[in-house]
C-alpha cells in the first residue's frame, strides 16, 4: 500500500486512464498550465500536452456542454469544475442533456463524461462557496453520483468513473485533498460504483456518512467506543446508485441507525436513506432513523457561526445517543 | 413647468404601434443566388432529389400536422414548412459524415438526413419502430449514424454541443465538421455567447448557424434581440455570413463555401439564414402577432415552388416527372402514416430501457 | 363562491396585486402581447400598459438577474417561466444569488421576488419537459415553495406569495389551468404561506399529495371510500414551508401514510416527509410510510408509456393496501 | 509523403511559449488624459481627497493581509491593490445615490462607498461589527444605504444583478444609475451577453465595466476571451469605451462622460478599464503565470504613487500635508485592525438570524 494524498490518489487515477485510452482528457479552470486550482490536475499537462489538458474559460455552461458533445462523439471528457457551486450555471448541460440525451434519442447516443470538483463547504468561504449539490444530483435519472472520503476510494472509484460508458457526476472536497490514506497498489486497481463499505464494524448502531463527514462520524465512533457504544460505520461512497442493501443488513443487527451528510435537511441524502430504511427494515428498527445534516440556513463567513454550522462529531454523539435512548 | 414623465417601456412594442398601412415584416430577405446549378457544381439528378427532399419534407408535415389535429399523437408539433431550403441545401454542400444538431424543429432535419418517413412519422405517433423508438417524440428526431444528433428542447441547450462535435473532430483529426442550427430566440441564450467565444479561441471547426424565421413563438426578432443577428460575430472577430434561406441553391452556394473554409482552416463561423416560419409556433398558436400581408408575402418565396419553377424553367424536369415525383413522394408518406399506426407500441420494460448505455441502475424502482 | 379556472384565479391574484401596488410587475417569455403561453397574464398588458407587463427574450439567467436587481431595489418582480425546466437555466440566480443575498448581505438587503410557471409534466412532452423540480428547490435555505393544487388555494396563495418579503418559488401545471373550482370572493382573499389543509377527512390512512398529485389521491380516496377504505387527504399547499404538524396530527389518528408527488423518488418530498413521519410519529405508526411518486427514469414520449410513467390512482390504492396489510 | 499530423491545439498556449526575450504583457495600457484635475472639473480638495482614499484602500489591504498571514482570519482574500484608481474615480464621478457593485474583490469599493476602516476590517475577521455582520467576509463587503450593493463571489453573477438596478432605476424614474464592475473573467459567462442585449434592447441605464487587470486567477486575459473585450459592444450596437485604469484623474473624466450620457439618455454602456493586480488572484496564489518584469512595468504605474506625485507636481498638497494624510489613515487602520480585534463574534442565535426578511421559516430546525 502507498501512502498517498487525497489529490495524488485522484491525479494518479486520471494519470492512469489517460495513459490508457487516448480519448480521455481533462478540461477545466486552470486545469492545465496552472496545475489546477487544487494540485489535482499537477503534472498532466506536461505529460500529455495541451491537446488533452485543456484550460478553459470561466463559461462553466458552455465548456459543460462542449463536454457533452465531445463524449457523443465518442471521447471521454473529465470536466473540472472549481467547485460545484459553480457548476451551478451548468446545470442545464447536466441535468437537461448529459442524464437525459439517451433516452430521449432511444439509445442512440451516450454521455460517457465525467464531471468532477470540490463539493460542499471549505471553511470559511460564505454562502455561495459552501453548499453540497450530491443529493440534488442524485434526484435526477441517469446521474450516477459518487462522493468518496478517503485516498483509496477515491482512486478506484474515479478510474471507474472515467471508464463507465454513461455521466457520472464525482466529487470530492477542498479540505480532503491533503488528507493521506493508504491506497492500493495494485495494478489497475478499480472499485465498482455503487458498493458502500463497512469502515468500522459494530454492534450497537449504524452510521452511515458520506464525503467529509465519513471523517465526523468517524471521530464520533472513536469516543463513543470509549463510553461503550459500538458503532458500525458504512461510508456509502457513492450516492448514486446507493447501495440500501448494506445499511440495511447492518441495521438488522444493530436495529438503530443515524445518518450523518453534508447536505440541507430538506430532502438531502439523509432523508432518502432514512425514507427506505423505515420502509425496507421497519420491524427492526428499534428508534427512528435520526440524521446529522446542515442547518436549514446559508453558510456563514464568521468562524463561530461555522463552526456552529457544519456538523460535527458532538452532533452525530447526540444522534447517537437519540436512537440509544441514552 | 414640469415636463410630464413619460411612461418607461421596456420591450420595443411589436404589432400594437402604428404602422401606417405598411407591411410589418420581422425580417428582410437577402437577394437569392443568381447561379445555376451547374455553375455552383450540381447536377441536374442533384438538383431534382433536392427538389424532391424539400417536397417529402413538405409533405410529411402537412400529413403530420393532420394526423395531429386527427388525434392520432400528442405533445408539440413544430412544423418546418417554408424552411425547406436550409435543411436541404445544407445537406446536400456538407459531406455525410459532418456532423448536424438542431433544435426542435428538427423533421426537415432528419428526412434529409436519411429518417425514413416511416421511421419518422412512427417516431411522432410514439411507436416502437420510429427513429427514436418513440422515446422522443416530435422534438427528438434523431439518426446519429448518419452524423444526425438530433432534435434538442431546450432553447439553445445544443449549442455548446454542437460546439463539442466540432472539439471530437478536431481532437480525432477526422475531416469532419460540426454544423449546428438554431432558432432567431436562441441567439439570446447565453450558452451561444461562451461557446462562441470558446470556439474562435480554441478554433472549432464548426457553422452555428441561426435559422433566423422571423419569430420566436410570438415575438418578433427586432423584439427579443437587438441590431442585426449576424453581427453578434463581430464582438469576437468571427467569420460571418447573411443570406437568403428560401432558395435551395442559395443555401447550397454558401454552405459549400462555408464548409470549405472551417474544415480547411478549422475555424468556426456564425451564420444569419434569413427564412420564415408558415404555420404557428406549434399547434395551438393563434398568430395574432403577425398580419396576414406579411405571411402572404413570404409565401410568394415558397421554396417548394421555387425549386419546382426552376426545375421547369431550366428544363431539367418536365411538368409530368414533377408530378411523378410528387405522386412518389405522396404515396411514401401515407404508407409511412399507415405504417406509425399499424406499428406496435413499446413494450412497458421499454420504460427503463435506454436510460444507460453501462450498468442500468434504477433508484428504488417500486 | 365564483367558479374560475386555475388560470384566472392566477391572473386575479396577480391583478390585484399589481392594483395594489405599483412596484409589482411581471416579466417573462411571451407574458405581455402573446397574453401569456398559458394565457395566465391575458389582458394584463391592456390594463397596466408596457411598463408593468414586459415582454422577454429566452434568457432566463438574465431575466430572473434582472428580477433579483430590482427586488433588491424595492420593486416586487413576478417573473414567469414558460416552465421550471427552463429555469434550470437560471438556477445560479435562484439559487446562489436570491436565496443567499440577503444572508451573506448581513441583512442589508432582500429578494422579494416570486418566480412562477408551470412545473413538472404536461403530458407527452418528453423528457427535457417534465420534470418537477419543487424538491429541488425546496432544499435550498431561503426558498419558499408552493405548489398549489385547486383554484382557491391558488389565488390565496399567490397574493400571499407576492406580498412575501423574501423569494418565493410559485409552482402551477399546464395540465391545471383549466381546471374549474371555487374561489373564494372575499375581498383580498389571502391564504398563509406554510398551512396545510385537510381536503377530505378520513380514519382509516393519511395521503398527503401535492399539485397535481392531489387529484390522483383524490380519486383513489373516492375508489377507496367503495372498498370501505376511508382515506384522509392532506394537501400541504406549501412544500416549503411544511406544515408538518397537520401531518402528524393526522396520523396520530389513522397510523398510516401514503405519500404521493410528482418528483422523482430520490430525495424528492416524499422521502423528506417520510423521514419527518417515522422520526416524529415513530411509535404511531402501524406500517411504513409508503411514496408514490415518479419512476427514476426521464419522462418517455410514447402515449403508454408515459401513461405508465406518471402515478396514477391504481398506484395509490396499491400503496395504502400496502400501509393497510390490505 | 503524408504530412506529420500536427497536435491539436485548443487554449492558446500561455508563458510556455518562448517570447524571446520581450516582456510578455496580459495588457496594454491606454495612455493617461493629459488634462489637469482644474479642467475636469475638481477642485484641490478633491484631488486631496481622492488620494486619501487611494491610500486608505491600500494601506487597509496591506494590513488586512498582515492580520491574514497572522491568522487573524480564514476564507478568502483577495486584494484590490494596483486598481484603487478605478473604484476612487469612478465614484468621484457618479452620484452618491449611483448604486454601484461588484465582485468579491470588494475591499477598495466598499471603503470608497462609506464602509468605515472599522466595519470593514471587523467584516473581516468575521465580527458582529462588520459591515455585513459577519456574515459574509471578504467576498461580500456591503453598505446598500450608501448604494453599495455589495461583491459577489459566482462569477459573473452579479451582472445581471446590476442591470436590475437600472431597470428598477428605470421604472422607479429616479434619476439614479446603475454602475457593474467585474473581471475580465467575467467576460466568457453567458449572463454577460443576456444582460447585454437585453440592456441595449431595452435601454437600461446600466455602464458595465470590465476591469481588465490582465488576468483571470492564472489566465492571462488573451487566453481566456478573444478579440478586445471592449468590441464585444460592437455585436449589441452599444456604445462603449476603452480607458487607462492605473490614473484616477483618467477614470474621473471617463466615467464622468459616461455616466451622463447614461444618465441623460437612459441607455447602458460597455466600458473596459485596463489595471493591472499586484498581487496574486488570492492569498495562495504562487504566481507562476507571470514574470516578474510584467509586474515590476505595471508597478511603475502605481495608481497611489501616481496620485501623490500630481499632488506635488501640481503644488496642490506639500509633502507634509501629504505624510500627516498618510500617517492618519494608518492610525485609522491599525485602529480598526484593534477594533476588530476586540469586537465580539456573532452571538450563535446569528446563524438562523438574516435569512429572511418577512417571517423566518428555518425547516426541521433540530
Ligand atoms: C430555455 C427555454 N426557454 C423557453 C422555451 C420555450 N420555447 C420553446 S420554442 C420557443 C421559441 C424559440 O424560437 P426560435 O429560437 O426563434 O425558434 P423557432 O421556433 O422560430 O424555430 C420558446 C420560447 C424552451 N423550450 N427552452
Ligand atoms: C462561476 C464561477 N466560476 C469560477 C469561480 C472561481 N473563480 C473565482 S475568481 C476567478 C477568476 C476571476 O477573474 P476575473 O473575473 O478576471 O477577476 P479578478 O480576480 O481578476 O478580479 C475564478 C475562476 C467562481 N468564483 N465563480
Ligand atoms: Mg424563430
Ligand atoms: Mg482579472
Amino acid at each position: 500500500m502507498a501512502v498517498l494524498q487525497f489529490r495524488e490518489a485522484l491525479k494518479e487515477a486520471i494519470d492512469e486512464e489517460m495513459d490508457r485510452d487516448e480519448n480521455v482528457f481533462v478540461m477545466g479552470e486552470e486545469v492545465a498550465e496552472y496545475n489546477g486550482a487544487y494540485k489535482v490536475t499537477e503534472g498532466l499537462l506536461d505529460k500529455y500536452g495541451f491537446k488533452r489538458v485543456i484550460d478553459t474559460p470561466i463559461s462553466e455552461l458552455g465548456f459543460a456542454g462542449i463536454g457533452v458533445g465531445a463524449a457523443m462523439k465518442g471521447l471521454r471528457p473529465i470536466v473540472e469544475f472549481m467547485t460545484f457551486n459553480f457548476a451551478v450555471l451548468a446545470a442545464d448541460q447536466i441535468i437537461n442533456h448529459a442524464s437525459k440525451v439517451r433516452y430521449m434519442l432511444g439509445g442512440q447516443a451516450s454521455v460517457p463524461i465525467v464531471f468532477r470538483g470540490p463539493n460542499a463547504s471549505a471553511g470559511q468561504l460564505g454562502a455561495t462557496h459552501s453548499v453540497a449539490y450530491d443529493s440534488m444530483y442524485a434526484h435526477f435519472p441517469g446521474l450516477s453520483v459518487i462522493y468518496p472520503s478517503e485516498p483509496d476510494d477515491a482512486k478506484g472509484l474515479l478510474k471507474s468513473a472515467i471508464r463507465n460508458d454513461d455521466t457520472v457526476i464525482f466529487m470530492e472536497s477542498e479540505q480532503m485533498y491533503g488528507l493521506k490514506g493508504e491506497v492500493s497498489e495494485e495494478k489497475d486497481y478499480i472499485i465498482p460504483i455503487g458498493k458502500a463499505k463497512v469502515k468500522r464494524e459494530g454492534e450497537d448502531v449504524t452510521i452511515v456518512a458520506t464525503g467529509k463527514m465519513y471523517h465526523i462520524a468517524k471521530q464520533a465512533a472513536e469516543q463513543l467506543a470509549k463510553d461503550g457504544v459500538d458503532a458500525e460505520i458504512i461510508d456509502p461512497r457513492t450516492i448514486k446508485p446507493f447501495d440500501l442493501e448494506t445499511v440495511i443488513k447492518s441495521i438488522k443487527k444493530t436495529h438503530r441507525c443515524v445518518i450523518v451528510d453534508e447536505a440541507h435537511p430538506f430532502g438531502g441524502l439523509a432523508s432518502e436513506v432514512g425514507f427506505l430504511i423505515q420502509r425496507e427494515a421497519f420491524d427492526y428498527l428499534d428508534a427512528p432513523v435520526q440524521r446529522v445534516c446542515l442547518p436549514d440556513v446559508c453558510a456563514p463567513f464568521s468562524k463561530p457561526l461555522f463552526d456552529l454550522w457544519l456538523p460535527d462529531a458532538k452532533n452525530v454523539i447526540e444522534a447517537v445517543n437519540a436512537v440509544m435512548y441514552r | 413647468m414640469a415636463k410630464k414623465k413619460q411612461e418607461a417601456v421596456f420591450t420595443p412594442i411589436g404589432l400594437n404601434k402604428n404602422n401606417n398601412g405598411k407591411v410589418d415584416k420581422s425580417v428582410e430577405l437577402p437577394p437569392a443566388t443568381k447561379k445555376k446549378h451547374k455553375e455552383l457544381g450540381l447536377s441536374d439528378d442533384d438538383v431534382i432529389a433536392m427538389f424532391d427532399q424539400m417536397y417529402l419534407q413538405r409533405r410529411f408535415e402537412e400529413r403530420a400536422m393532420q394526423m395531429y389535429q386527427k388525434g392520432k399523437f400528442g405533445g408539440f408539433l413544430h412544423l418546418y414548412i417554408g424552411q425547406e431550403a436550409i435543411s436541404t441545401g445544407t445537406v446536400f454542400a456538407l459531406n455525410d459524415d459532418d456532423d448536424i444538431i438542431t433544435a426542435y424543429r428538427d423533421h426537415g432535419w432528419g428526412l434529409v438526413r436519411g429518417i425514413s418517413a416511416k421511421e419518422g412519422m412512427a417516431e411522432l405517433f410514439g411507436k416502437a419502430t420510429g427513429c427514436s423508438k418513440g422515446k422522443g417524440g416530435s422534438m427528438h428526431f434523431a439518426k446519429t449514424e448518419n452524423h444526425f444528433w438530433g432534435g434538442y428542447g431546450i432553447v439553445g441547450g445544443h449549442i455548446p454541443i454542437g460546439g463539442g462535435f466540432a472539439f471530437a473532430n478536431k481532437y480525432l483529426g477526422n475531416g469532419q465538421i460540426s454544423t449546428c442550427f438554431f432558432g432567431d430566440g436562441a441567439v439570446d441564450q447565453g450558452a451561444l455567447h461562451e461557446t462562441l467565444n470558446m470556439s474562435q479561441l480554441w478554433k472549432l471547426p464548426c457553422v452555428y448557424v441561426v435559422e433566423n424565421n422571423g419569430y420566436s413563438m410570438g415575438t418578433a426578432s427586432n423584439r427579443h434581440t437587438v441590431g442585426e443577428i449576424h453581427e453578434r460575430a463581430k464582438g469576437y472577430g468571427m467569420k460571418s455570413a447573411l443570406f437568403n434561406g428560401m432558395d435551395a441553391l442559395t443555401v447550397y452556394e454558401n454552405m459549400k463555401a462555408i464548409a470549405d473554409d472551417v474544415r480547411e482552416n478549422s475555424i468556426p463561423y456564425f451564420v444569419e439564414i434569413r427564412t420564415y416560419r408558415y404555420r404557428g409556433h406549434s399547434m395551438s398558436d393563434p398568430q395574432k402577432y403577425r398580419t396576414k400581408e406579411e405571411l402572404e408575402q413570404y409565401q410568394k418565396t415558397d421554396p417548394v415552388e421555387r425549386m419546382k419553377q426552376y426545375l421547369l424553367d431550366e428544363k431539367i424536369a418536365k411538368q409530368k416527372e414533377i408530378d411523378a415525383i410528387q405522386e412518389r413522394i405522396e404515396e411514401d408518406v401515407l404508407e409511412a402514416v399507415k405504417f406509425a399506426d399499424e406499428s406496435p407500441f413499446p413494450e412497458p420494460d421499454a420504460l427503463y430501457e435506454d436510460m444507460f448505455a453501462g450498468t442500468p441502475f434504477i433508484h428504488d424502482k417500486k
